[in-house]
């Protein structure tokens, strides 16, 4: 059993999905309030990262970050090292890929909410922050929790882009999802068979207790 | 002093246009008129959930709206309180935590006692850990109108707030209303389609309709003076009547009226319209006085012989038709309608103060 | 487009990992023949009774090379032992765990006695195509790569590479093998047939890829 | 007859527990309560949208619920038209599809006809291309209300239907509604807490309190004669007073009463209780007859002298405070109020008929 | 360019996300409105898919239908070929692995309608299924949306699992996706470039279109 990946795949899931919901949620707001009439054009250009295949924007990632690049010199330039092959890297290219899972429910959610509650609230003195926090963001919640599951385990599971810029470095870059693929590869079926086993345990756990106690509690039905 | 001074036009629809200036001084203000008149826009207007096209709102010194200058102070700095129609309880928070929200700046125990005491007073004590689709719509009003006041606003915009209430609890909390801006004296507009409010609360009475302001004043004054047609309909005079006048009497400033269609005469109290003009009366069911023999030496002058074509009982109120060549809608109470023996077919005689005759167009 | 030409037959090919084509095969894929970039995986298939044991043929042999972008100042008169070069950081190569050319990268670099000191700067792509990206990108300083990758048109005019003996690692043999379940076995037969040919073998060096020994091409 | 029968036990909450036993006759009934008796539960049990814990509903014939047998129609199969005390309207259609929805079964034309003819009676017509958003909430009201009237139900439950409309909008509607019933005969349930809709429009009315049925007849019987001081409150008998036994007299089928802490005696009619037992006593403070002078030669028994304490209008009604001892709350007409030149401080006296003296519990 | 894969591929996508709100409409219904009290483990396993590698799930899918698994086997004497390596193969392998993408977002969607309408819908007459579809389903619309775009891209991007079911098969089961996976790791840039542009622009069109034709029409804000 590969602890090791096992660790560094939660950490990293844990991480893009706590980043995703602080980028995710102004985003989804800017969508949802913004009387622009080109927010639907920025809506569909949030879910293009999607379209293309993992590998595939992996390696324009990878092109984007390298030494060649502006970007790459830059970071380079900061921190002494590139941004390839790191568990930063790593985190990046997974915020760029599930980003448009954590926007689009959170968006959707939004959208739903009762425009009169959010009146009520800045009439009570809240600023567009508090209302937010208090009124939309509960009011959303379980957009936002589809939100960070879809992101969370979607993570989890990212293959191709962490294989793209990750390297495969053991206890830096090789998640899970990779480990199980090289078991696989070299024909270790026990091994695939039992990481694959753990992570679907844990992810069951996790995602268990996240819906057992969210289920949205306001509206239990009368009767 | 801090008076709500609006003049605002905001375009709702291409056929309604809201066109107001309002003063709203301390104390309590009856905004009042029919369904769809415009008295939810204006509250929105003023409240800064819907920007007036232009005009200008200010509360004393405070601009909180103009158009010229470009001022638009958003709602949550407005510091305006307002129960919303639809009442907009947070659904996903405790009575007392809907209560609480406008608290935040305050201590933890502040907070709770400032709660305790305005649930208290709305009754709603027992009811402060449910949420509100737990509650009944009575109640919802009740922990709405605590949420707002207990913010302690600089304006108070309520939206027909105790609708869906009995009449006891309506009177309990107006009364409590009173009470607590007695301390306060901050202006309260309060929006209401019920004369009974108009009378219980208002110091003063607005009456919108189709977006303007179709007269304004003391609610003894607007509501029973009218000076329209559809504002004395609209406060219960039951009885508008076509007249042309007969004859003026300068020196009782007085004139002479005979009601189309009759040789009934009336005397009113003088208004525009020469000799054989038209006008309208307009005579509240609840001022004629009703005889069952002609009446004598009184001062009333103007004296109606009919009969009792229809009777029925609404409530505290008897409803008579009386026929007298134009048809007179009564009110009496229903202890008057029994001493007096009052049925169907019975002669009876109108006694109308010259006073209680109003001349609307 | 020459066997065509040859036979009027038309071949469509389908790349991938040799270890994912393995596994299909495994489980019904509808392919004629395989041709694989270790001979590991054809010799499983035979003794699973998959594939025609008779029809395996040892086409060429892998060959790798130490490949690094130009403008890196990287000796090539050093060989690799320019990979103890501080400035370079990291190195590409397939995964060992299941890539043939990223196994005889790290026998080439064990028997270099490199492989310790360069451990910590590996990085693994999951082919040799990637490792290769992964240099090309300007992501990692040097790679093993297959040589034939190094002379392809794309790496050809960007990159120097230096030819690391065949000696150095244990040979990587490419083989093909007619698929049991295919339903054109004598059309596969025939394109093994051509590949036979010399014309087609010393094309194959001119890619990369060296003549296997004869001996065991003719099984 | 279709009569809406319904025996139900709920359990709202630990200190709410609903148990009513009612018949619903063709014709409009009345529920009535204060807010949080229970009335919005009765008509959620009736729709099959809360499942009574036990009991049977039934409408004619057919079984809606039986706890018994197991039975539980569900609501889309009921037949039953509600209006929603918050309305519900679909927000995403526009009122004409609002309207149209519970129409599927027809074809285009009847539909279109039917909702144009609904419309029109509740003078929505210009109005059915707009979304609820769009609409004040008198119009909302109006829609909901047009929405279910056009399915022609077999029951109708209407939760305060009329409460954010102008008293003649009101009268309007309560006029229409009657008149649709007049041809349909269904058994319509109207919950309101407005004396004044029970009385126009109620021919009987149920009376509520903390889930149970308190009272329950002709309105004139019920809110008239009240057995219980809740009731009494309830139903506008402004005076309660505390009063002693002193003598019976049966052939008269009365009982002369003192006031608690006054000499003041009232004959009322004859209830339980022997002389010098408690009783409470309940009048109506429009029922009180008002006289500037002592009346002489009529046929009332009680007559109580007092003075004014305090004067003050509401609506059409003037507001008396008169002290007698104990304070009595009359009201009467402003015409009658002139008239007689009240003012705080005269002499006044009270004329009570007996019939109109309630004997409370 | 590659037009028999992308040609391919929005067929995939388009019958695959159709399916997918076929499906996901009722599990999310029954997510919603179930009141049995382990609905959230149910919750849970829909979302595993995700947590594995696609070339892992790809794997297991891969055995599951293979020919030598009772699946593959039952599926070839109905049909007189495996399911493995066709385009069926695809479908079901992409509709098992985009479920959760379809379903949470409409979820949550659904938990978020205010239930007195459903009620109201319900005592004027309509069917569970009117109220479904006239009432329930168009208050859900941002949510419904966001799963059918979130299905759609993640079809047309997705890689692993397709390139491990499908087996690459040009007009079959090669997908634009593999298509310009091939054309990176055969080192053909600009093939791919182009490919990953035009699949870009088309995704681009499709969504702009679909979010500018669905911005919940009824929530104008009233200014
Ligand atoms: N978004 C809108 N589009 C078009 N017309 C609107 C819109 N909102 C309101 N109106 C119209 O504006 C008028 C005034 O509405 P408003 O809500 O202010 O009335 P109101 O006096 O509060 O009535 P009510 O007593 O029924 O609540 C109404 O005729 C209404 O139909
Ligand atoms: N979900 C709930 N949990 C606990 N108590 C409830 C719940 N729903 C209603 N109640 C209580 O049940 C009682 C009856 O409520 P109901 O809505 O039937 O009152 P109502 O007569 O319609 O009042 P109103 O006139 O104010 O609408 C109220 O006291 C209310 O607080
Ligand atoms: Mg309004
Ligand atoms: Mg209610």
């Amino acid at each position: 059993m590969d602890w090791q990946a096992i660790g560094l795949s939660v950490r990293l899931a844990t991480l893009v999905c706590a980043i995703l919901l602080i980028l995710g949620l102004p985003i989804a707001y800017w969508l949802t309030f913004s009387r622009r009439r080109w927010t639907f054009l920025v809506e569909s250009v949030v879910a293009l990262p999607l379209v293309l295949p993992p590998t595939v924007l992996g390696f324009y990632v990878l092109m984007a970050i390298g030494a060649r690049s502006p970007v790459g010199r830059a970071w380079e330039h900061w921190t002494g090292h590139g941004l390839a092959f790191t568990f930063e890297g790593l985190v990046l290219a997974s915020i760029l890929y599930s980003l448009p899972f954590a926007v689009q429910p959170i968006a959707a959610a939004f959208s739903q909410v009762d425009v009169s509650l959010l009146e009520a609230s800045a009439l009570l003195g809240s600023s567009r922050w508090r209302t937010f926090t208090r009124v939309l963001a509960p009011l959303s919640l379980q957009g936002i929790i589809t939100g960070a599951v879809l992101s969370f385990a979607h993570t989890l599971g990212e293959f191709g882009v962490v294989l793209m810029v990750g390297g495969n470095l053991p206890g830096v870059t090789r998640t899970v999802s990779i480990a199980i693929y090289d078991q696989v590869q070299g024909f270790d079926y026990a091994a695939a068979n039992a990481t694959a086993l753990l992570l679907l345990v844990f992810s069951f756990a996790v995602l268990s207790v996240v819906y057992g106690l969210t289920r949205k509690p306001w509206s239990v039905t009368r009767s | 002093m801090t008076t709500l001074r609006a003049v605002i036009r905001a375009r709702v629809s291409a056929d309604f246009l809201l066109d107001v200036d309002l003063a709203v001084e301390p104390g309590i203000t009856m905004l009042f008129g029919a369904s769809g008149s415009g008295k939810t826009t204006v509250l929105r207007c003023l409240a800064g959930l819907r920007t007036p096209e232009s005009g200008r709102i200010t509360i004393g010194d405070r601009v909180l709206f103009a158009a010229d200058t470009g001022v638009d102070v958003p709602p949550q700095q407005r510091n305006v309180g307002y129960v919303f129609q639809q009442l907009a309880l947070f659904p996903h928070l405790t009575v007392e935590q809907n209560i609480h929200y406008g608290l935040s700046a305050l201590d933890q125990d502040t907070r709770r006692a400032r709660s305790r005491e305005i649930a208290a007073s709305f009754r709603i004590e027992p009811l402060l850990q449910r949420r509100p689709d737990q509650l009944s719509g009575g109640e919802r009003q009740r922990a709405a109108l605590a949420r707002s006041l207990v913010t302690n606003p600089q304006v108070l915009l309520l939206d027909e707030p105790l609708s869906a209430l009995d009449h006891a609890s309506q009177s309990r909390i107006i009364e409590d209303l009173r009470n607590w801006n007695a301390a306060r004296g901050i202006p309260i507009l309060y929006v209401t389609h019920s004369h009974r409010e108009v009378f219980a609360l208002g110091a003063r009475v607005i009456v919108l309709e189709r977006g303007t302001v179709l007269a304004d004043g003391l609610p003894e004054h607007v509501l029973e003076a009218p000076e329209q047609e559809s504002l004395a309909r609209l406060t219960g005079h039951e009885n508008v009547l076509d007249a042309v006048v007969e004859s003026i009497r300068p020196d009782a400033a007085t004139m002479q009226c005979r009601l189309s269609r009759s040789d009934v005469e009336l005397e009113v109290p003088r208004a525009k319209g020469e000799p054989g003009s038209s006008v309208r009366i307009a005579i509240r069911a609840g001022d004629i006085l009703l005889a069952t023999e002609p009446p004598r030496g009184i001062s009333a002058r103007n004296v109606i012989a009919g009969t009792i074509g229809a009777l029925r009982r609404e409530g505290a109120t008897v409803i008579l038709q009386v026929d007298t060549g134009v048809p007179f809608e009564v009110h009496v109470t229903p202890g008057a309608s029994e001493s007096l023996g009052l049925a169907v077919g019975r002669p009876v005689w109108l006694v109308i103060k010259t006073h209680s005759c109003r001349t609307v167009v | 487009g020459q066997f065509q030409r040859a036979t009027g037959r038309t071949v469509s090919a389908t790349y991938g990992s040799s270890g994912n084509f393995y596994t299909q095969i495994q489980h019904g894929a509808p392919f004629d023949l395989f041709l694989s970039a270790d001979i590991d995986y054809p010799n499983r298939l035979i003794t699973e009774r998959l594939v025609e044991p008779d029809s395996l043929f040892r086409y060429a042999t892998g060959r790798i090379v130490l490949w690094w972008r130009k403008g890196r100042a990287l000796d090539p008169t050093r060989g690799l032992d320019a990979l103890r070069d501080p400035r370079v950081r990291r190195i590409a190569i397939a995964n060992p765990d299941h890539a043939p050319y990223g196994r005889a990268a790290v026998a080439a670099l064990r028997k270099a006695h490199l492989l310790e000191q360069v451990q910590a700067k590996l990085v693994r792509g999951e082919n040799v195509a990637q490792a290769a990206q992964f240099v090309e990108s300007g992501n990692a300083d040097a790679g093993i790569i297959a040589l034939s990758l190094a002379l392809s048109p794309a790496l050809r005019t960007s990159g120097s590479y230096y030819e690391i003996p065949a000696t150095e690692h244990p040979p990587i043999v490419q083989a093909a093998v007619v698929v049991s379940a295919s339903r054109q076995k004598s059309a596969a037969r025939e394109f093994l047939r051509f590949l036979r040919a010399p014309e087609v073998m010393s094309l194959m060096a001119t890619f990369g890829f060296v003549r296997p020994p004869s001996d065991e091409a003719a099984k």
